[in-house]
């Protein structure tokens, strides 16, 4: 819940106000002419579609990047950022899309990175620690200020890189699809910072694809298309959700889940008693042919662990996996590929995208060997390949040579699911959180094409920490809990509350043998 | 004007560049352009020309090779020694061919397997090869009792010496399978993410192996042909070839931090070395002037690659 | 008691023939004698000090060294003397900070100029034998000017040259980057490129590989063996190995150095020093020996090398 | 058992081998483990370890330092030169420190600024200053008029030589700043994720600049005790150096992908590389095979780091 009433609004001028913000990279008009302000005390969503420029103008607030043209003013007075140093100097904080921290670090190193608490140069530990694990109990983080943040899960470094801002004594503070990775209940911690902070006379720009979170916490909105401002709301009383999703998408989208009914077929994946590492209890399940199972659990609830096991990412410590009743070794990727089990992961900067190669090369790096005779490529096929999925899941990038990394984030993660159903041959698909930052009217599309791959009879795995998601379009659900499958659910007894409960560790009710430690 | 600024920033930037530098030593150092000079130049550039091929590989899969100069020296010993054991320059060229490939091997596995640094891995490989190449001549250079060995490297195809000919082809076969094969596109995917590219399929550890066992047997093709030139085995021959077959890769472009590599680039920087080293030696310039002059040269190259990178916003 | 001696060979490029050759001649008296010898290899002037350091800790008495340095002088004989070492020098001789060699330390060598000096003489003495005409003939230095001795050994060669008549616009400078044929081999064919009117070639320089370097450059642009005179400094295998070939190349000759008084005759004077307290002669100097093909299974015997 | 097992894949681990490793030398080399072979091999790892000092925190930030033997002997020569030219070892001091400081401050500066390759930039000045120190001297040894230029090495302090009196002051300034101080830190942040630790506000640019100035500057103490102790300016000094201080760092743990350093790893990875060197001579190991011998160690060093960063479940 959000703490607190809607701000009050003594002061109408507004406290951080963009004018004529342009910004062009080569072949992309990434931002055009955009003017708004926002009011002081007041949370402001800001939304579009992938590569709509939310990101771009994000970085430009934060001194990351200068625009072409255009200024920013912040409670009246024009602001030129050269460098991020001059932005916090300003009190503009910005949470980016892509985590930014420091794997070798600790947690509390982490979170002072370059204002570290220091007398003539010698950091005062102490201190350091002290007020970080101040802070982390504040937002209800439990792990310890000493750790590396390498050995953080995806979820909690989110949380870490939010926990980073509000640190600051910032004035603007930028949140780039913060729940991108955050499951539920780690939301909530986070809507209620911000409900904090608002209280506190902040000014929050806060980015994100899941529209009901913008309804939630917003004041008001703006509404990017293209490079160019679409729309601006400064109250979210004139505003539904379907006339977002129209501004947004230009088109009317009625129902985002458009689950249909599928015929089942045969056990297509089949999993018996599989450990690995960091999963030391046995885990079953299995998936048919035509059906897409939904698996959702906590952040940390090892999902992404399982699935790894069953690609062979990870080694295996037991366990059979089959496919269409065959042994399938799944002593590496590589092989699973071959066997017809594919796995789109979940973390697209560091095991996703292929940094350095452009699009097209990163959607036809595994497909490419079925049209490579003797491994000697054939360029024409290739690019007809990457033209395609290009057209057909609208990946806005100049051309399929561009260089990935120059893609935005939504994009980037659409050629991750080119570069596997540009595959032949797959019997089994395995989604970890396939869109997560993909906008809207990309996700009907998405979810059209999930089902049109069950319906030609691929057995579908969705991991996804979005409950409305996993309900909207599995046909059976099954959810796990501190490494464990807690319980499995058919579409008939899908239910958000008994759902949720099953995946909370520490809960009385439902289970009469409560998990011991 | 603008044309120019097309042409020099474009794809093919670098070799525009390096054209004009190249007419401009034409012009300015007296006997440059000469047949036979510039058939001494290429001759010069062989070993390191050879090696910069799977260097290039080597780099653009963000790995390191510090052994190859001392597997030149070896494969160059062992092929001359293996010659006059056995009678037959046929078997000394595989026996070359196979201790280069087995130390390249070696060098893949501890390096793909064991998951030992590369920069250690070889930077012992190119002492203990070093080490046995001095062991087996006991220091020594050691003479071709065979004419015909010499042959290789002085016999002529359409008046062009053999070395040539066969760095020429490595460029081309280098090149394409670069730009053209399923292992020249993975290799730079692997330097461009190596997990990714496992999870996408790619068999990251057998392709090192791959990469370091050729580099190890390009490796020996340029031992034979430096052992064939200069008609002897020397333990002491081609120490600092790889700063300079590293120095020519990142020259014509190749990133250490992986994934971007080009054929042509690297042709041009092993050109410019050989260029640099050719005019400075016509122009006479005094060998502690020449130490200034490499450096600068060094410098200059990649700045202008850089101007022209950063102009195109590829950076 | 011969068995308590230690005594240290020091020398600056343990990978070269010539040092091995050395220690191989130490070693033989070794035997004789019964002492130990412990043998270094130290590149540079601090590993010299290291290896000083290294044969006080190991209970030696004395050692002999081949300095990377001449500059070096003052600190060995510091050195030496912290350690409690008898100190004597071989091939290169000790200087103080002024250039003036230090006269207590006993030495045995030869003078980088003189050798230089024989080389210049043969190959003005073949010039003549060929009847060349001086002043056409071209001559190559193949120089290496980061190592003095280099320096020496080139200017010795063009001095005997210039008095036997040689045309100082006639020589050409062939700087290798590194001290291996193939080096030398890049170099002399760019000054051979530069001047290919001239027809008659004469070469020198620091070692046999240098002028091996050369004469291979000579071959690669097609100049007959007759027209080439290429005479090295060394003696070793790559010279021989040039002599062993079935027909005759542009390398003449070599000036064979040695390494058999340098490498027994110190050790046994060492010995000597240290066992019975009988100081050696503060000075012994040697001379090279010019070989041709025809000469230099004799010129090795007389030298006691085989 | 356990306890071993703990004791082995601890934080100290690589600290616990080296123990064991340096027990098993004092024991089975004869007169290892004696004060004056002591004394010696400490002064033997002086120039390395110094240096090692700064190359950690050039590869902890992710660069790459090649120049740092030439700006060793150039700035060797100029303490001699200048204190011969002026009269004063104190002038030749500060000379010395400020060429040093400066060669290191134009390596930042164009790495940081031009953005060029670290490696190529510092292949380049190497170069460069080598061909000055040549220059400077006309390629010979200088030798030093003014004897008490000696006492800045031959002198003690309790029975030890002040160069390894420097040497330990330095070890303990470095691994102070590189765990207490901000720099430190932030050299590991930057090494870690430059882009992450730009938009954190760290002066990126300006922390590579700092870091290769203090290189510069800690290269010149280095050159002006060599000079000292070899007691001459020598143009030829140090060649090969920047290897064995790279090799030194990463047989200590700094991670050639940055962000990962340990002052005690690096001191191990110094004291194994001159324990190795000393032993050999000291059991008269052939020149030949101590090429082999010193493959073999640093292989098995990294390997068995190796094997306790997995068995701690690290990689
Ligand atoms: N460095 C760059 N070079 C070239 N093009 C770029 C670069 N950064 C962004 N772009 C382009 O600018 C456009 C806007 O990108 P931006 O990241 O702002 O989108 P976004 O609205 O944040 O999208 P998403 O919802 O997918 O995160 C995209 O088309 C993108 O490809
Ligand atoms: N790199 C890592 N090092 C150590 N532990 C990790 C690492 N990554 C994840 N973990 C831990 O492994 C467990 C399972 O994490 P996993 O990422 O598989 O969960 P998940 O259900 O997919 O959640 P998420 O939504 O965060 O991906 C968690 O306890 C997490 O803290
Ligand atoms: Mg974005
Ligand atoms: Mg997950």
């Amino acid at each position: 819940m959000v703490a607190g009433s809607p701000a009050r609004r003594e002061d109408m001028a507004d406290f951080l106000s963009f004018s004529h913000i342009s910004k062009t990279y080569p072949g992309v008009k990434a931002l055009s002419d955009v003017s708004f302000g926002v009011a002081k005390g007041s949370v402001h969503g800001l939304i579009g579609e992938n590569g709509a420029g939310k990101s771009t103008l994000i970085r430009i607030l934060s001194g990351d990047t200068a625009a072409d043209s255009g200024e920013i003013a912040i409670d009246g007075g024009a602001q030129n950022f050269s460098s991020t140093r001059d932005a916090f100097a300003a009190g503009v904080v910005v949470v980016h899309q892509e985590l930014q921290l420091v794997p070798e670090l600790t947690v509390a190193e982490n979170l002072r990175l370059g204002r570290f608490p220091n007398r003539a140069g010698i950091i005062d530990f102490r201190s350091l620690k002290e007020e970080v694990n101040r802070r982390l109990r504040d937002i209800g983080l439990t792990v310890d200020a000493d750790t590396k943040v390498a050995k953080l899960s995806l979820g909690e470094r989110q949380m870490i890189e939010i926990a980073k801002a509000i640190m600051l004594d910032a004035r603007v503070i930028a949140l780039d699809e913060p729940t991108s990775s955050l499951s539920s209940q780690e939301s909530e911690v986070l809507f209620r910072i911000i409900g904090e902070l608002r209280a506190a006379g902040k000014v929050i720009i806060y980015i994100s694809h899941r529209l009901d979170e913008i309804f939630r916490l917003c004041d008001g909105c703006t509404v990017l298309r293209d490079g160019k401002l679409a729309a601006h709301h400064p109250s979210m009383a004139e505003v539904t959700r379907d006339s977002l999703v129209a501004e947004m998408v230009g088109r009317e989208i009625s129902d985002i889940w458009g689950w249909r009914g599928r015929s089942v077929g045969e056990v297509r994946l089949k999993v018996e008693g599989i450990t690995g590492s960091k999963l030391p209890r046995p885990i079953e399940f299995e998936a048919r042919a035509g059906e897409i199972v939904g698996f959702f659990g906590l952040v940390g609830s090892g999902r992404s662990e399982l699935m790894r096991l069953v690609y062979g990412a990870d080694a295996r410590h037991s366990g059979k996996v089959m496919i269409d009743g065959a042994d399938s070794s799944g002593s590496s990727p590589r092989r699973s590929i071959r066997e017809g089990l594919v796995l789109c992961s979940e973390d697209r900067k560091f095991d996703g995208i292929i940094q350095g190669l452009s699009v097209g090369e990163n959607i036809v790096v595994s497909a490419r060997r079925h049209f490579s005779p003797f491994g000697v490529l054939s360029p024409k096929r290739e690019a007809d390949t990457a033209a395609e999925f290009i057209k057909q899941l609208r990946i806005r990038t100049p051309s399929a040579k561009q260089e990935i990394v120059n893609l935005s984030g939504g994009n980037q993660q659409k050629v991750l699911l080119a570069r596997w159903l540009a595959e032949t041959d797959v019997k089994v698909l395995i989604v970890d959180e396939p869109t997560r930052g993909i906008d809207v009217g990309a996700k009907a599309e998405i979810y059209e094409l999930l089902y049109s791959l069950a319906e030609k009879g691929l057995a579908i795995v969705v991991v996804s920490s979005e409950l409305p998601e996993v309900m909207g379009i599995s046909d059976r659900v099954v959810v796990m809990c501190e490494g464990r499958i807690a319980a499995r659910y058919n579409r008939a007894e899908f239910n958000e509350h008994a759902i949720l409960a099953s995946a909370l560790p520490d809960r009385t009710a439902g289970e009469p043998n409560k998990k011991a430690s | 004007m603008a044309f120019l600024k097309r042409l020099l920033l474009g794809e093919q930037g670098l070799l525009v560049i390096f054209v004009i530098a190249f007419a401009a030593v034409s012009i300015f150092v007296p006997s440059f352009i000469t047949e036979r000079n510039m058939l001494g130049l290429f001759q010069s550039v062989v070993t390191i020309g050879i090696v910069a091929c799977t260097m290039m590989f080597c780099l653009a899969s963000r790995d390191f090779d510090l052994s190859v100069g001392s597997i030149v020296a070896f494969t160059g010993m062992v092929a001359v020694m293996a010659s006059n054991a056995s009678g037959s320059i046929i078997v000394g060229l595989i026996a070359a061919l196979a201790c280069g490939t087995f130390v390249g091997f070696v060098n893949g596995v501890i390096i793909a397997k064991l998951k030992i640094n590369a920069l250690i891995t070889t930077l012992a490989t190119m002492q203990i090869v070093r080490g046995l190449a001095l062991i087996s001549s006991d220091g020594r250079a050691v003479g071709i009792n065979d004419p015909g060995f010499y042959q290789l490297a002085l016999s002529r195809f359409l008046g062009i010496p053999t070395p040539i000919w066969i760095m020429v082809i490595l460029f081309c076969v280098f090149g394409f399978v670069l730009n053209r094969s399923v292992f020249g596109r993975n290799t730079l995917a692997i330097g461009g993410n190596p997990e990714a590219s496992r999870l996408a399929g790619v068999n990251v550890d057998g392709m090192r192996i791959w990469i370091f066992t050729i580099q190890g047997l390009v490796c020996a093709v340029a031992g034979i042909l430096l052992a064939s030139r200069i008609t002897s085995g020397q333990p002491n021959a081609a120490t600092g070839l790889e700063l300079s077959a590293i120095s020519a890769c990142v020259l014509g472009g190749v990133s250490l931090a992986g994934g971007r590599a080009a054929m042509v680039g690297v042709i041009v920087g092993v050109l410019i070395l050989g260029i640099a080293e050719n005019a400075m030696n016509l122009l006479n310039i005094q060998a502690f002037y020449q130490y200034l002059v490499r450096g600068l040269i060094l410098l200059l190259a990649v700045l202008l690659d850089n101007v022209r990178s950063t102009g195109l916003g590829r950076k | 008691h011969a068995a308590d001696i230690k005594i240290g060979f020091v020398v600056k490029q343990p990978e070269e023939p010539w040092f091995q050759d050395e220690w191989k001649f130490a070693d033989i008296a070794a035997k004789e004698k019964g002492f130990t010898l412990v043998k270094i290899g130290a590149e540079d002037g601090e590993k010299v000090q290291s290896a000083i350091d290294n044969l006080g800790a190991q209970g030696a008495q004395g050692f002999i060294v081949c300095t990377p340095d001449v500059k070096l002088g003052p600190g060995i004989v510091a050195k030496a003397e912290a350690n409690g070492l008898k100190l004597m020098t071989v091939d290169d001789r000790l200087v103080n900070a002024d250039g003036t060699p230090i006269e207590s330390v006993p030495h045995m060598g030869i003078s980088a100029l003189k050798i230089g000096e024989a080389v210049g003489t043969a190959i003005a003495d073949e010039i003549k034998k060929r009847g060349w005409d001086m002043a056409s003939v071209g001559a190559i230095r193949v120089s290496y000017d980061q190592l003095p001795t280099a320096v020496d050994r080139v200017q010795g060669a063009i001095t005997s040259l210039k008095a036997a008549g040689f045309p100082e616009a006639n020589i050409f400078d062939a700087p290798q980057a590194k001290t291996d044929t193939e080096a030398a081999l890049n170099a002399a064919t760019v000054v051979l490129n530069k001047h290919a009117d001239v027809k008659h070639w004469v070469a020198f320089g620091l070692n046999d590989e240098a002028v091996l370097g050369a004469v291979r450059a000579s071959e690669t642009v097609g100049i007959a063996p007759e027209n080439f005179i290429g005479v090295g400094i060394g003696g070793a295998d790559s010279a021989i190995n040039e002599f062993k070939k079935p027909a005759a190349t542009g390398f003449f000759g070599t000036v064979i150095i040695s390494p058999k008084r340098h490498g027994y005759e110190t050790a046994l004077n060492m010995y000597d020093w240290v066992a019975n307290g009988k100081e050696p002669p503060a000075l012994t100097l040697t001379s090279g020996e010019l070989a041709l093909r025809d000469t230099y299974v004799q010129v090795r015997k007389s030298l006691g090398i085989e």
